[in-house]
């Protein structure tokens, strides 16, 4: 009952150099008030909708670089902030804290924005300026809102350090990703997908819920509301079954939030519905809060020793990777393609996190932190390739307006720097060198091959499998993405009609190169990064990688020791690019000419842009091979008199998610089923309703 | 003195606006007289807070932690019904829904009706409870039956039977508790008073109080439409005016509820078992999970929120069960939150209902684009009701669900599947309506902002900072019900 | 009267007062369930007056007036009003069959006797072995509105059950205090006023007042 | 005095030796399969002169390729050169070797693979398409199953570093490991489908449907074809010198055993002599393989590699039973 009513600011003074810098905490406070402040005052402008956007979103952009930096020092010093707001039940103020595993997501959270808060001043242009027809002209104020609010939320989320005030902030960003999925609302799809996002964010976030609710109850007892504070609970020790109930509870919460199959469903709804810059940030940001979720709660708060937890985690991780990667394969639409690649990432950074789990609770300090600092690696880097990609995907459909894949092609011709930022993104994505996505991968594996036999059996036999089934996914995933670049921007146009498409406007293409920019420099100095995130793992398992990996300097990234893996991605890159150069200039002696003709066409010679391979076609070969995995009906109709000389083929297929149909149509049929049997009870004859009054009062006589 | 003058009030104000009738300013003076209750209930509240617990008219009156936050809140949504009521009915006379007789019946007993429950909170004689909870039956049966259709006939005849069999239980039930206090206490009106009972509830014959306690749940359970005792409340909320429903459900559930838990402390002490706890989390889970997959099926915008009423008061009746501080707490706050919120909802589902003038959901669509306030006051008040931060609902089941995952871990998966089951049909249900484009069939209207704004309000700053009078009382009463 | 005299009456009257409620289960005609009802009124009227006589508790007479007043006279008297005004069939329908009916009620009875069974051995009260009948009454009364179809019937039903309650209190605890004795009588009194503007109201909309026709608000498809 | 540019000599010396001796092992394998199928050979320096020629031939692009077609033989010649430099060809002492270790080698093949596929799919042709369609399907099987095999390779040296895989490899007691044996088998076969040999793909076919790789690059003439076709050989070259080092690694310079001992430029020549031997068998384990078997039909290959990925499995998980 101590904090009545007042504020206790128990602020680290932050290293000021002569001047008052707010601390790290109370800059990314400011910077959530920013954006409260930004979202409260948005419909005030409703009627100058240019205004708002400016506006709004530069208000976003520079709160995100003020969160940025604050949480780019918290994780740099390794301090732990708190603060106490005098707000929230009398008994139970909102307690704020930020250390270096907040102050990490922080600064992810607040780089992608910052881009992404860019690129939306040109993208929601195209909203108001968008002569009616194609997209029709609408008013963005309640974008602009809920965008706020759904950062906002994101903030405080990291920032809690008490049970009740993470579960608003955690509400508080799903309800504003639902009114961000739901904008284009007259679209029933929309609809559609904005409701199943809610639901199982809900049901996400009862269970996160319950798992608080053992915590709090073991660790302060419920005779007062000390229980609920995160202090309390990473100082009390729960009981093993209470521990296992509470890990899984809260993993299984965040997991729905994440997106980890078999509760992904949502996903690939609600991304492609939602307005692009929102779809990046969902997938870019929101999918690593939830994460963050998983860390805070498994390392610092219950403090996981047993490797079974860590496997759950660990297969989990697995099954995502690949079922996300294999759908994302399969998929025509640009953004649920995107979306279903999201869920393989959050999968293979849940395989980091599993791995990290199971040392930990074996004690190999070492490995453990290499294995979460490969994961915080991979949630960085799926931040800015994912926004990357994300933000092409909308400049595309901005200048297309199209989703669908099979009607783009050669769109590098008429948005040529777009193309080069998507396909540092696809590069990215793919993990090859030098760009970021290898970095993690690479880390990852590293973990993999170094963890010495396990005592237990069946961890040796998962280990192999897991790094198998990584490396598949890593393949499957270039595969995937040189499918997307091909097809939308390479070839020649497929469209019906010959729209002009032209290259987006500058803030969408200076934001796209900023996130690429990001990607490479991510790639080329993994040292620097991982200097810089030191202090998470000693602060959540008790170990450090830093020191090995910057052993030889910034250009050598030697994660455990030189004679056991190095990796420079610097001169890997120097090295391409010298060879590159070398071989481009000394070809050139020979002067022979460049002329143009038309491609070869095998003597066949109305070729038409339509017969072109295009994404089906491309994924065809997987389809044959992993087709057992997926649910997918192929038929092939000819049609005309005679079969062996068809006039035309009608060429069907579909492709859905067997989860969907094998674990929640079965749900939804049987709710329905016993909603219909409760209405049975209900007659409408007051004989029966006193009836059962009757036998309620007889049965608690006698019971009773 | 202020009790009286709180009471009297009503009174004078249901004679008056009986005499008023349909005369242009009888809305008017419905809101001031609702105005001035609220206003004094604020000077009770005051007094009791300063004071603390206070007896006052021969003992006849007692007020305490538990019951000032109700009244205070029953004169509040009583007014801000009242301002509801006034664009809202002038809409329904104008349209001819009902007539000048039905105007008069309408204003004065919907005083007569805010003066049975203030009556029975601020009671301590359980017999006049009892009375107080029959006059509010009696009050509201035929405001049920307002627009005289043949379903709004049969739901008012359902909603008098059945709470009148029900109250009658609960008459048994009083009966059975003065036996038992008159032996202890002696004979008289003494033995039928709160604070007497309270103090000697140790010394109560348990197998009475048990027996006694059966037609207690029986009853007033029937009255806040636990299941299987709920079938009135659907029928009764959907067809009359929507003021009535607001305050059916914002209030008259909450002041069974009250009657039923002031009961069970009773009982509690007297059996010094914790069976009657354990009842009603029976009867709490039954109705969390019956109505929410009844919420599936509906067609009625305002039966659907009647569901939702039942289930929502399975929550406060299965946490009064759960007892513990945190759970009585989490409790008695939802009884507040909820009534503010539900009250809202059946305003803007009101409103809705006239723009369509229809009640079927189908028919119901585009209310965002249509009338924002409309539109996102449902909205936002299906969020909160089901349960999202920053919401006050959200607190109460909050505290409730981790109350119960410490106490009862085997019954949350049952709690849950209720409280999941109904967030997806009140989203389901309501997402068509608030929104896409505006149909043909939509009329514009003029709606009663107030009211709905002051609600959410509410809610949201409960859900983010709850006053410290607010919570002193709330842990006050949670150790008078411990 | 000494107080053994007393009790024996009393214990006469709730015989009779079970009998009339088992009558009332079992009574076809309309306006046979009337005087069934006047008669149960009469016999709780003069139980609380044999009460009130042998305890010298002065509000008891109050109460058995009002009883008479109300149970005896106004109620059978408006309700035989409303039944000859508004012509309603004057048999009977029930839902359950009578023997049937006539074996639950016999069931209820012995079920009430045995939960009252502890009771009894608290009290000291000369009255207290009625507390069976008067829970058995209400049982009855409940069980009447269940198998019956008529709105009318469902209120004699309704009221027979208020019968048993008030011989509850008179007989368990020799009268609730005058207040709530008060309070309770003016709301049946309301109840009854309430009661007959609805016979109105589900006549004018429904041409009958079969309850079947009252069946039109379910959860059913 | 001149012992610190050792490194860079040895480094000059090995990519030398990869970009010259590539060309040389492609027509080894062709003379050797011409002789076993009794045809008569263009001779062992067919390549040179087919490279050459290309080079000075004008280019004629397709009128839709776009840049990325321009871009991606320079970039898959750099990047599969680059792997040429780390690879222990002839010596563990190359400086470069520590930029990359084995899965670093794995990704540098698999972006020459992503360019050559987006080249395939620039000109707008089915047949590009098409390639580029079954090369990642290939690639997507073979690749992790190559990692499997050099994981096991590496769990039995504990170390990814390559030139540390061969040291301990070489320097260790000769041990029969089951786990090699696995990874052995895999990687043979994984090599057979990744630098587009029979039964995988037929890389002398001029049938467009049954091309993979050659249809990917179908579309390109001149130096651009020069470099691609000269990266491939490297490719040949760089996958038998690396199952050399991960599975025979005895020979190589630099690690002090009773080989190839001296550190210094001195134990080239022994090393050069080793690696040409074990070339020279490689080709004919290469031709012994094409010629025995047929090509597959394109759905038959998942199967083919799928063998290859549980083989390799299958070695890692001996390793932590058997070892």
């Amino acid at each position: 009952m101590g904090f009545r009513g007042t504020a206790i600011w128990s602020a680290v003074p932050f290293q000021g150099r002569g001047v008052v810098i707010p601390s790290p905490l109370e800059s990314v406070s400011l910077s959530v008030v920013i954006f409260l402040v930004t979202a409260a005052a948005a419909p005030l402008l409703k009627s100058r909708q240019a205004s708002l956007i400016n506006i709004a979103f530069s208000a976003s952009a520079i709160a995100s670089v003020i969160a940025a930096f604050a949480g780019f020092n918290a994780v740099a010093t390794g301090a732990v902030e708190t603060m106490v707001l005098p707000v929230g039940l009398p008994d139970l103020p909102f307690y704020l804290r930020l250390d270096a595993t907040s102050g990490f997501f922080v600064t992810v959270t607040a780089v992608l924005v910052f881009f992404v808060s860019i690129y939306s001043i040109g993208y929601l242009k195209g909203f108001i300026g968008h002569p009616a027809g194609l997209a029709g002209q609408r008013k963005v104020t309640s974008l602009a809102v809920f965008y706020c609010l759904f950062v906002a939320g994101m903030l405080m989320v990291v920032l809690a350090d008490d049970a009740y005030f993470f579960m608003i902030s955690w509400e508080l960003m799903a309800a504003a990703s639902y009114f961000l999925v739901v904008f284009e609302d007259e679209n029933k799809e929309a609809r559609r997908a904005a409701f199943i996002y809610l639901l199982i964010a809900h049901v996400g976030a009862i269970l996160i819920l319950l798992s608080f609710g053992v915590m709090a109850g073991l660790s302060g007892g419920f005779e007062n509301f000390n229980g609920y504070t995160f202090s309390a609970m990473r100082a009390s020790h729960i009981p093993g079954v209470w521990k296992a109930a509470a890990f899984f509870l809260s993993f299984f919460g965040f997991a729905a939030k994440a997106g980890v199959v078999p509760l992904h469903v949502w996903l690939p709804e609600a991304h492609p519905v939602a307005p692009t810059n929102v779809s990046a940030l969902m997938s870019g940001v929101m999918l690593k809060v939830a994460v963050y979720g998983m860390v805070r709660v498994s390392f610092d708060l219950l403090h996981v020793s047993d490797w079974r937890m860590g496997g759950v985690v660990l297969v989990m991780g697995l099954v995502s990777a690949v079922m996300g990667i294999l759908y994302a394969l399969m998929q025509v639409d640009l953004k649920r393609l995107l979306a279903y690649s999201s869920i393989e990432n959050v999968g293979i950074i849940l395989v980091c996190l599993g791995l990290a789990m199971i040392f930990k609770s074996f004690d190999m300090t070492a490995l453990a932190s290499l294995s979460l600092v490969a994961g915080l690696y991979h949630i960085t880097n799926h931040a800015m390739f994912k926004g990357l990609l994300f933000m092409g995907a909308g400049a595309v459909m901005h200048s297309t307006h199209e989703r669908n894949m099979e009607r783009m092609g050669g769109l590098i011709h008429r948005m040529p720097q777009t193309a080069v930022f998507f396909l540092v993104g696809c590069l990215s994505i793919s993990a090859l060198p030098p760009f970021n996505g290898f970095v993690s991968e690479w880390l990852l594996f590293q973990a993999f091959l170094l963890s010495p036999s396990f005592p237990t059996p069946l961890l040796n036999l998962i280990i192999p499998l897991g790094a198998a089934l990584v490396a598949l996914t890593a393949a499957l995933s270039a595969r995937c993405f040189v499918k997307v670049f091909g097809v939308v921007f390479l070839g020649r146009w497929r469209g019906q009609h010959d729209t002009t498409v032209n290259e987006t406007g500058l803030e969408m293409r200076g934001a796209m190169g900023f996130a690429a920019f990001a990607c490479l420099a991510l790639g080329l100095l993994p040292v620097f990064f991982i200097g810089w995130i030191d202090a998470i793992p000693r602060e959540l398992v008790g170990g450090r990688v830093s020191e090995t990996a910057s052993e030889f300097g910034w250009l050598w990234l030697t994660p455990v020791a030189a004679e056991r893996a190095s990796y420079s991605a610097p001169v890997v890159f120097a090295g391409i690019l010298a060879v590159v150069a070398a071989a481009y200039l000394l070809t050139r002696i020979p002067r022979a000419g460049v002329r143009r003709a038309p491609v070869w066409d095998c003597g066949f010679e109305k070729i038409t842009p339509r017969m072109q391979y295009n994404s089906t076609s491309f994924a065809m070969p997987l389809r044959r091979i992993f087709g057992f995995l997926l649910s997918v009906r192929e038929t092939v109709r000819p049609s005309g008199a005679d079969p062996a000389f068809p006039k035309r083929l009608t060429y069907r297929l579909k492709i859905r998610d067997r989860i969907w149909h094998g674990c929640y149509m079965p749900v939804a049929d049987a709710s329905f089923w016993i909603a219909r049997r409760f209405g049975r009870l209900q007659h409408g004859r007051i004989q029966i309703y006193l009836l059962y009054s009757f036998a309620t009062l007889i049965l608690l006589l006698v019971f009773a | 003195m202020t009790i009286q003058i709180l009471l009297g009030v009503n009174i004078i104000g249901a004679a008056v606006l009986a005499f008023l009738g349909d005369r242009r300013l009888a809305p008017e003076v419905n809101i001031l007289c609702s105005a001035a209750t609220f206003i004094s209930s604020v000077f009770l509240a005051t007094g009791v807070y300063v004071n603390g617990p206070m007896l006052s008219g021969g003992g006849f009156f007692f007020v305490d932690s538990f019951n000032v936050y109700l009244a205070v809140l029953t004169a509040f949504v009583s007014m801000t019904t009242a301002i509801f009521s006034r664009r809202y009915m002038r809409y329904e006379r104008r349209h001819g829904r009902i007539g000048r007789a039905g105007m008069r019946f309408y204003h004065a007993m919907f005083q007569l009706f805010i003066f049975a429950m203030l009556l029975a909170l601020l009671t301590n004689n359980v017999g006049v409870l009892w009375i107080a909870m029959e006059l509010a039956t009696l009050s509201t049966v035929l405001l049920v039956s307002l627009y005289r259709t043949p379903s709004a006939v049969e739901a008012a005849w359902k909603y008098f039977i059945l709470c009148g069999v029900g109250i009658a239980q609960a008459l048994f039930g009083t009966v059975l508790l003065y036996f038992a206090a008159e032996r202890v206490v002696g004979e008289g009106t003494g033995a039928l008073l709160w604070t007497n009972l309270n103090a000697v509830a140790g010394r109560l014959e348990p197998t009475v109080l048990s027996l006694a306690f059966v037609f207690f749940m029986v009853g007033y359970g029937t009255k806040v439409g636990l299941v299987p005792l709920h079938n009135w409340l659907p029928d009764a909320h959907s067809e009359g005016p929507t003021p009535i429903s607001a305050v059916l459900s914002g209030l008259l559930l909450n002041v069974a509820l009250y009657a039923l838990v002031r009961c069970k402390v009773l009982v509690d002490g007297a059996t010094g078992s914790h069976k009657a706890g354990y009842i009603m989390m029976v009867f709490g889970l039954v109705s969390i999970i019956v109505p929410a997959f009844s919420l599936l099926r509906q067609k009625d915008i305002k039966r659907l929120f009647a569901y939702s009423s039942i289930e929502h008061m399975g929550i406060a009746t299965f946490a009064f069960g759960l007892g513990g501080p945190v759970a009585t707490f989490g409790a008695l706050l939802h009884m507040l939150v909820h009534s503010l919120t539900k009250s809202a909802i059946f305003f803007t589902a009101g409103h809705a209902s006239q723009m369509h003038s229809t009640q079927d959901m189908s028919d119901i669509k585009g209310l965002i684009r249509g009338n924002p306030l409309v539109g996102w006051g449902l909205m936002f008040g299906v969020m909160a009701i089901a349960g999202m931060p920053p919401f006050g609902v959200f607190t109460s089941e909050f505290l409730i669900l981790t109350a119960a995952m410490k106490d009862a871990p085997f019954l949350t998966p049952f709690f849950l599947l209720g409280v999941v089951v109904a967030f997806a049909a009140l989203f389901r249900k309501v997402m068509p309506m608030v929104f896409g484009a505006v149909p043909g069939n939509q009329r514009p209207l003029r709606p009663s902002h107030i009211p709905v704004i002051v609600h959410m309000v509410l809610v949201l700053i409960l859900g983010l900072y709850l006053p410290l009078f607010l919570s002193q009382w709330f842990h006050m009463a949670v150790d008078l019900l411990q | 009267m000494e107080n053994g005299f007393a009790a024996q009456i009393t214990g006469v009257l709730a015989a009779l007062i079970l009998l009339t409620a088992f009558a009332l289960l079992v009574q076809r005609r309309i306006y046979g369930l009337l005087h069934i009802f006047a008669w149960q009124g009469l016999f709780l009227s003069i139980s609380a007056a044999v009460v009130g006589y042998s305890t010298g508790l002065r509000h008891l007479y109050i109460s058995s007036a009002l009883t008479l007043a109300l149970k005896v006279f106004a109620l059978p008297y408006i309700l035989y009003v409303l039944i000859h005004r508004l012509k309603i069939q004057k048999e009977v329908e029930e839902v359950v069959n009578i023997p049937t009916t006539m074996l639950i009620g016999i069931a209820l009875v012995i079920f009430s006797y045995h939960l009252t069974s502890p009771v009894r051995e608290l009290s000291t009260l000369m009255t207290r072995s009625t507390l069976a009948v008067a829970l058995a009454t209400v049982m009855l009364g409940l069980l009447m509105m269940i198998t019956r179809r008529n709105a009318v019937t469902q209120i004699i039903g309704f009221l027979s059950l208020e019968n048993g309650l008030f011989f509850a209190a008179t007989s368990a605890t020799y009268g609730m205090p005058l207040v709530v004795e008060l309070g309770v009588a003016l709301d049946i009194l309301i109840a009854a006023f309430i009661f007959g503007i609805f016979f109105f109201q589900i006549r004018t909309t429904f041409d009958s007042l079969d309850i079947k026709e009252m069946e039109k608000l379910k959860e059913e498809d | 005095m001149t012992g610190q540019f050792y490194p860079a000599i040895i480094e000059g010396v090995q990519v030398a030796t990869v970009l010259l001796a590539a060309p040389l092992l492609v027509g080894w394998v062709r003379a050797l399969k011409c002789w076993s199928q009794g045809r008569s050979t263009a001779g062992l320096f067919q390549p040179y002169r087919d490279i050459l020629r290309l080079f000075s031939k004008d280019i004629v692009l397709a009128e839709n390729a776009s840049w990325v077609f321009r871009a991606a033989p320079y970039v898959v010649f750099g990047a599969t050169l680059m792997a040429g430099a780390i690879i222990p060809v002839i010596s563990v002492k190359a400086p470069l070797a520590a930029t990359a270790d084995v899965i670093a080698l794995v990704a540098l093949f698999a972006i020459a693979r992503f360019f050559t596929a987006l080249a395939g799919m620039d000109a707008g042709t089915a047949f590009g398409g098409m390639g580029s369609s079954r090369e990642m399907m290939v690639a997507s099987l073979a690749e992790p199953a190559l990692l499997m095999s050099v994981f096991t390779v590496s769990l039995v040296t504990r170390s990814t570093s390559i030139t540390e895989m061969v040291r301990v490899l070489s320097t260790g007691p000769f041990v029969l490991r089951p786990s090699l044996a696995f990874a052995f088998l895999s990687f043979a076969i994984i090599a057979m489908a990744e630098t587009g040999r029979v039964p995988v793909d037929n890389p002398s076919t001029h049938l467009e449907l049954t091309m993979i790789h050659e249809a990917m690059i179908l579309e390109y003439s001149g130096r651009h074809l020069a470099l691609m076709e000269w990266a491939g050989m490297m490719k040949l070259f760089l996958f038998s010198s690396l199952a050399i080092a991960l599975f025979f690694p005895w020979g190589i310079a630099g690690m002090g055993g009773w080989l190839a001992g001296t550190a210094g430029l001195a134990g080239l020549p022994a090393a050069f002599f080793f690696l040409a031997l074990k070339l020279a068998l490689a080709g004919v384990a290469i031709v012994f393989v094409e010629t025995g078997l047929a090509k597959m039909r394109i759905f038959r290959v998942p199967e083919f590699l799928g063998t290859a990925f549980i083989l390799a499995t299958l070695g890692m998980l001996s390793y932590f039973m058997l070892e």
